[in-house]
């Protein structure tokens, strides 16, 4: 039972906590905060796995600026707890055991696979310039692409968010 | 080495006429409609005779390669020109008379409203005609074939606002397809055994090989397909029956096409195949007896006809049995001298019968004419030269071929013979039946200008400028119609046979191609001798065939008197007489009036179980219940499925979701599965 | 060192940078209101203890003793959850400042600092995005249209601002090639021809510097951009309904990130302990963390006069600067930085 | 030392907690986040990967879907918006104009 293993469990405690309170959570908020928790922990299983950069990036990016943006739309919309429905039953009815045995068995199967190597603390030192190196040489076109991508998702949103009437309102 | 002859110009010339009047001369004035196509037609013809005037530097075959076409592994066809003595006798035949009957038009179809159309299609057909003869290989000649095939029809079916015009020309195209199809089939065989379509691979590596008295094999079949072919083209039984409704067409193109050329290629195709079927006895015979059949068939039915140009037709059809039966016999330098010479005179009557037609102003039924001989002597005169040439009267061009084929025929077995000589009599009498029935004795259509122009729209309507009662044709039309008056007078003289003191020229300028290639092995006896007297007329030939060809020949001169004589008395001295007979024996007479009912034949086995049996299974049946069904039942089905399956596509989010998630969940099992096993 | 020591040595450290940081806040607060009141022409505090220096402990009594009440129809467990967010995040971000070279006591370096990750800059950086969560959720959970306004409005204006930050950094992160904040200290050692200090700001990293300082303003919701919690407008935004120790919380956490963004000013542009060294030992191993401390006291002093001297922005101004003006001026310095040291 | 495979079943739990969530909140901003937790387990495997195989590149991997994930929150929040201002609800079962 190393030093590490606790930390793994830790960390994994809040991570499987959190999901169960998403799912468990009535109201959106409080899923959005477990979520929250579950990217903070998931930063530290990352620091744990010696990848310092994208625990952080992980932090800023996911906790810090998108789920940001999801407590921000709720407190928009003023989201309301959600309701049961017939179909929401019959979803949960349905989906909760289909969940549980799909991630058992593949637990299982996983388990009964995998060999016994194990991953050390800072086992591959993710250290930000080779990452940059990564990034910025092999992977350049990727890159690129992702940013066109992101550029088109802000025009969208842009376009999607904004009031038709405003729109109206520019016209006449 | 040969001289660069360029060839390929004389077909191309007249396409180029073609294609220049059929695209500019809608516009353009009669008269240059006139020019180009006379100036390209004559061109092919000056060619041609400066072809000839070189002749004799050629070494013979003369190969001509344009450009390749179909290359195929060792497979290859070309665009190539191939010239012998036959090909040239072909060649100067088309472009000569072709030439003469472009002239003849212009005065024929002057007022024509679509003049330019006419010639660019005679044009068109002088290409493809001039392809076919010039062909180097089977294909080539193939679509040439095909292309001839096309002008006929076209030409035929020239006033297709005309049903029975239009009729006449599909009725050609679908009879002649079915020849065509035995043809293809043929040069399939032979792609397929040997090779090769060019004439001097095939015949090279057939040249080798006995012939087939065992029994029928390859070559016989190939060259019963090639006659099937023949039949369809040149209108033999059993595929005759399109050739008297062609006469629906203007006159000259049943001159150009449906006497002097298109017809003959059945007799040239066959003689240029020669090799094949000197190894093939029983294809031979066949080619004979057909040839007999349809001599001795379309004589009788000629007989009995009052339309003029049927008469011809049905004549033309059975001079063509002449020439099968003279290649039937082996005697092919004989076929094609009767191919030559019937073009001549055969084009001539055509010709000489549209003048009259012309003339009465439309009218084609013998028994409304008569008593012309003074109205319009030129064409009496011409057509007198021609009926005594195919009448076989001695000293004229077709008495020299067609006592040729008499007598080869007689050798290869006295029953061709007879048969051939019964048609002989036939054909001078119909010929002198028509003759007197035209020139002689009182006129007996309406004199009246007036009518004449009524019965021009149900007939040629060439008659639109109003003459004034019978009259004779212009120049343009006389002046061609004397060249092959003189032309069937002396045309004979080139194939003068030994036995009347000439030495067969026409056969000797021929002998390179035919002769040589008969096949090596003895027992083919029969082929053999029929080949021999050939070497025999060029030199020292016995006595004894001299003077039984001397018999002959006075035999056949003496029945071509007979009909002469009978026709004399029937049709001039008392011309009732002829329908008491046929009210006596009308049961014949009607079946030869009706050309023993063979259309209707046809109909009643053919055509009406067809359009049957296509109406009732393949449109109703097939198209309806199976095609269109398959279609409904298709496009029903899917509406069926998708009423079913829309209802997955609840637009509820979620259950896509469960969708989506069952599929991966599936998936994942399956490679759990795989893995774990 | 074994294990034991550095559990020991760290335990240590933090609660001195606690008790520290704290002190500072209350004083932070003290000092502008003195200066603030000296501003406007009045004393500030002087009850209190000399120069009402003891103020800050009676507020924090004041604070503490005061009934602590949760309006109805509020969310609560946010409600209280949303006060500790904000005052943990800003305290965590402390951890990773170093405020000094390492000294050597009983035989051990210590170095000056909680803990040196070789992300210090990222770690702050995110925490401090996490900050938001405090100001926003209280400004909902309250459920108060005044606090709900508050809190979309911190919302929006941190997250925008947020970009600018990050963006104004990476001049600097390009220079000195590390996330470690002591390396980039160490960076900006030395001088540019005998007597102009090697610090980020004089070595091409002004406008970055100026970026950073509008944005960090904001990220601190501090005048002129304190529009959450615009008095006026909205009686105080997000903490309108917090009394107490809760809003206590809120104060600490706000004065709490406006130290962090001093220190990380000193830092990053400039040069952190660096200065003129001289005197015994003693005095060069305690000179830096003076140079540090006094650079941050420069700042905080900034920050109160801005206070007293600038109006509040209107919102749309707010973000139409920080968009369409920040934003682009911080590429463009990123980018002719890029240039600089690629070139 | 933890074994490779612990991580592997986390992040599967994490996934599988996703799907679940897409298949039994109503809320649609709910399911967008748990579109996001099942992206975060696919991370967590990713980094797990890479520190086992020693290859960098699947923490790379990590920031292209964290780079999809923003995207896909920005434009998916607008449609939460936009959805939001049309139907005037965020009930999934409610928004179903597509139904027969």
């Amino acid at each position: 039972m190393s030093f590490h293993l606790i930390l793994f469990l830790a960390f994994g405690a809040v991570c499987v906590g959190g999901a169960v309170n998403l799912l468990a959570q009535r109201h959106p908020i409080n899923s959005a905060l477990s979520l929250i928790a579950v990217m903070a922990a998931l930063a530290g299983e990352y620091l744990l796995l010696g990848a310092e950069f994208v625990a952080a990036v992980q932090v800023i990016v996911y906790a810090g600026a998108i789920m940001v943006l999801f407590v921000f739309v709720i407190m928009l919309l003023n989201a309301a707890e959600e309701e049961e429905t017939r179909g929401s039953r019959v979803a949960f009815l349905l989906g909760v055991p289909g969940v549980l045995t799909g991630s058992v068995l593949t637990a299982w199967v996983v388990l009964r696979h995998s060999g016994t190597e194990a991953v050390a603390i800072g086992a591959l030192p993710g250290h930000p310039t080779d990452i940059a190196q990564l990034l910025f040489h092999d992977f350049l076109l990727p890159f690129e692409v992702t940013s066109v991508l992101i550029l088109i998702a802000i025009m969208g949103a842009v376009v999607l968010a904004s009031k038709p009437e405003s729109t109206a309102r520019k016209v006449d | 080495m040969n001289p660069m002859l360029n060839l390929w110009l004389i077909p191309v010339l007249p396409l180029a006429g073609a294609a220049i009047n059929g695209f500019l001369g809608k516009r353009s004035s009669r008269h240059a409609v006139t020019t180009i196509a006379l100036f390209f037609s004559g061109a092919a013809f000056a060619m041609a005779l400066s072809v000839v005037a070189r002749f004799s530097s050629l070494t013979l075959p003369y190969h001509e390669y344009l450009a390749h076409w179909i290359r195929s592994g060792t497979f290859r066809v070309d665009f190539a020109f191939y010239l012998d003595q036959l090909s040239l006798v072909m060649l100067l035949v088309v472009t000569g008379v072709g030439f003469l009957i472009h002239i003849y038009s212009v005065g024929y179809m002057w007022d024509d409203p679509s003049y330019y159309r006419f010639f660019s299609y005679l044009n068109l057909f002088m290409f493809f005609m001039l392809t076919l003869v010039l062909a180097s290989n089977y294909l080539l000649m193939f679509i040439g074939w095909e292309g001839v095939g096309l002008a006929s029809y076209l030409l035929i079916g020239f006033w297709f606002t005309k049903d029975s015009a239009a009729a006449a020309g599909k009725k050609a195209f679908i009879v002649n397809r079915i020849g065509d199809f035995g043809f293809l089939i043929a040069l399939f065989l032979l792609i397929k055994h040997f090779g090769s379509l060019n004439f001097d691979q095939v015949f090279q590596s057939i040249t080798p090989l006995g012939a087939e008295t065992a029994g029928a094999g390859l070559l016989t079949t190939i060259g019963i397909l090639l006659m099937v072919g023949a039949c369809g083209k040149s209108a033999q039984i059993p595929l005759y029956i399109w050739l008297p409704d062609a006469m629906e067409g203007p006159t000259p193109v049943s001159a150009l096409i449906h006497a002097a050329t298109m017809v003959t290629a059945g007799v040239y195709m066959v003689s240029r195949s020669h090799v094949i079927f000197e190894r093939a006895p029983i294809a031979l015979t066949v080619v004979a007896i057909i040839g007999t059949l349809t001599a001795f068939f379309a004589a009788t039915i000629g007989v009995a006809q009052t339309d003029i140009k049927k008469v011809l037709a049905y004549s033309t059809i059975s001079q063509l049995g002449y020439m099968f039966m003279a290649c039937g016999v082996g005697a092919f330098s004989a076929g094609i001298f009767h191919l030559m010479t019937h073009a001549f005179f055969k084009g001539l009557l055509f010709l000489a019968a549209g003048s009259v037609i012309h003339a009465v102003g439309g009218e084609q039924d013998m028994r409304k004419m008569g008593g012309l001989r003074t109205r319009i002597p030129w064409t009496f005169w011409t057509m007198t030269a021609g009926t005594l040439a195919i009448a076989g009267i001695p000293g004229l061009a077709g008495f020299f071929s067609k006592d040729e084929i008499l007598w080869r025929s007689y050798q290869a077995s006295w029953a061709y013979w007879l048969v051939g000589l019964v048609t002989a009599f036939l054909t001078s009498f119909y010929m002198f039946r028509l003759w007197f029935m035209t020139f002689f004795g009182e006129y007996r259509g309406e004199a009246d200008a007036g009518h004449g122009h009524a019965n021009h729209s149900a007939h040629d309507r060439h008659g639109d400028h109003g003459h004034g009662g019978i009259h004779e044709s212009p120049k343009v039309m006389v002046v061609p119609l004397a060249i092959l008056a003189v032309l069937s007078v002396i045309g004979g003289y080139v194939g003068v046979p030994g036995s009347l003191g000439g030495n067969n020229q026409f056969d000797k300028f021929l002998g390179p191609v035919f002769h040589g290639s008969a096949p090596a092995n003895a027992q083919n006896a029969a082929v053999g001798e029929k080949a021999a007297p050939e070497e025999e007329t060029e030199g020292n030939e016995p006595k004894k065939a001299a003077s039984t060809e001397l018999m002959f020949t006075a035999i056949s001169v003496v029945v071509a008197l007979l009909g002469f004589g009978l026709a004399w008395q029937l049709y001039y001295r008392n011309p009732q007489l002829p329908d008491k007979i046929a009210a006596s024996m009308s049961g014949a007479y009607q079946t030869l009036l009706h050309k023993y009912y063979v259309d209707e034949l046809y109909g009643a086995l053919f055509v009406k179980p067809l359009i049957d049996g296509s109406t009732r299974i393949l449109w109703q049946g097939v198209d309806r219940k199976i095609i269109d069904a398959a279609v409904n039942d298709a496009g029903d089905g899917a509406k069926l499925v998708s009423d079913i399956v829309r209802h997955m596509q609840s637009g509820n989010i979620r259950s896509y979701a469960g969708w989506v998630a069952a599929g991966s969940a599936v998936v994942i099992a399956f490679m759990i599965w795989m893995g774990v096993r | 060192m074994s294990v034991g020591v550095f559990i020991l040595v760290s335990v240590i450290k933090s609660l001195v940078v606690l008790i520290v940081l704290l002190t500072a806040v209350a004083y932070t607060v003290w000092l502008e209101r003195k200066i603030v009141g000296r501003m406007q022409n009045r004393w500030g505090p002087t009850r209190v203890g000399p120069f009402g220096l003891l103020q800050p402990a009676a507020d924090g009594l004041k604070f503490l003793f005061k009934e602590d009440l949760t309006p109805p129809h509020v969310y609560k467990p946010l409600f209280l959850a949303a006060p500790m967010m904000a005052v943990i995040f800003a305290l965590t971000s402390i951890s990773v400042i170093p405020f000094g070279n390492s000294i050597t006591l009983f035989g051990y370096s210590i170095p000056l600092q909680i803990t040196d990750v070789n992300i210090g800059l990222l770690l702050i950086l995110g925490v401090t995005s996490m900050g938001v969560y405090g100001v926003a959720l209280a400004g909902w959970s309250s459920n108060n249209k005044y606090s709900l306004l508050g809190g979309l409005r911190a919302g929006a204006q941190m997250v925008s601002y947020e970009i600018a930050l990050g963006l104004s950094l990476v001049g600097v992160l390009i220079q000195s090639g590390s996330f470690s904040l002591r390396a980039i200290v160490d960076a900006q050692g030395g001088r540019f021809l005998g007597f102009i200090p090697r610090w980020n700001i004089f070595h091409w990293q002004f406008v970055g510097f100026f970026i950073y300082l509008m944005a960090a303003y904001a990220e601190t919701n501090r005048i002129p951009f304190d529009l959450p919690e615009a008095e006026t407008e909205l009686v105080a935004g997000y903490h309108t309904e917090y009394s107490s120790m809760k809003f206590a919380m809120f104060f600490m956490a706000e004065y709490a990130n406006m130290i962090t963004v001093a220190c990380l000013a000193t830092l990053l542009f400039f040069g952190g302990w660096h200065g003129p060294l001289a005197g015994p030992p003693l005095m060069r191993a305690l000179l830096p963390v003076f140079w540090f401390v006094a650079k941050v006291f420069c700042f905080l002093f900034l920050y109160i006069w801005v206070r007293g001297t600038l109006p509040r922005f209107r919102y749309d101004q707010l973000m139409s600067f920080g968009w369409k003006f920040l934003l682009p001026l911080a590429i463009a310095n990123l980018m002719v930085t890029a240039i600089v040291v690629a070139w | 030392m933890v074994p490779l495979s612990y991580y592997l079943v986390l992040s599967g739990f994490l996934f599988a907690c996703g799907v679940a969530g897409f298949l039994i909140k109503r809320n649609i901003i709910t399911i967008f986040m748990s579109i996001e937790l099942m992206l975060n387990g696919v991370n967590l495997s990713f980094v797990a990967f890479a520190a086992h195989w020693h290859a960098l590149s699947g923490q790379v991997f990590v920031f292209f879907v964290m780079v999809v994930a923003a995207a896909e929150a920005a434009v998916g929040l607008a449609i939460i918006i936009a959805v939001y201002r049309t139907r005037g609800t965020l009930n999934v079962d409610q928004v179903n104009l597509l139904k027969l």
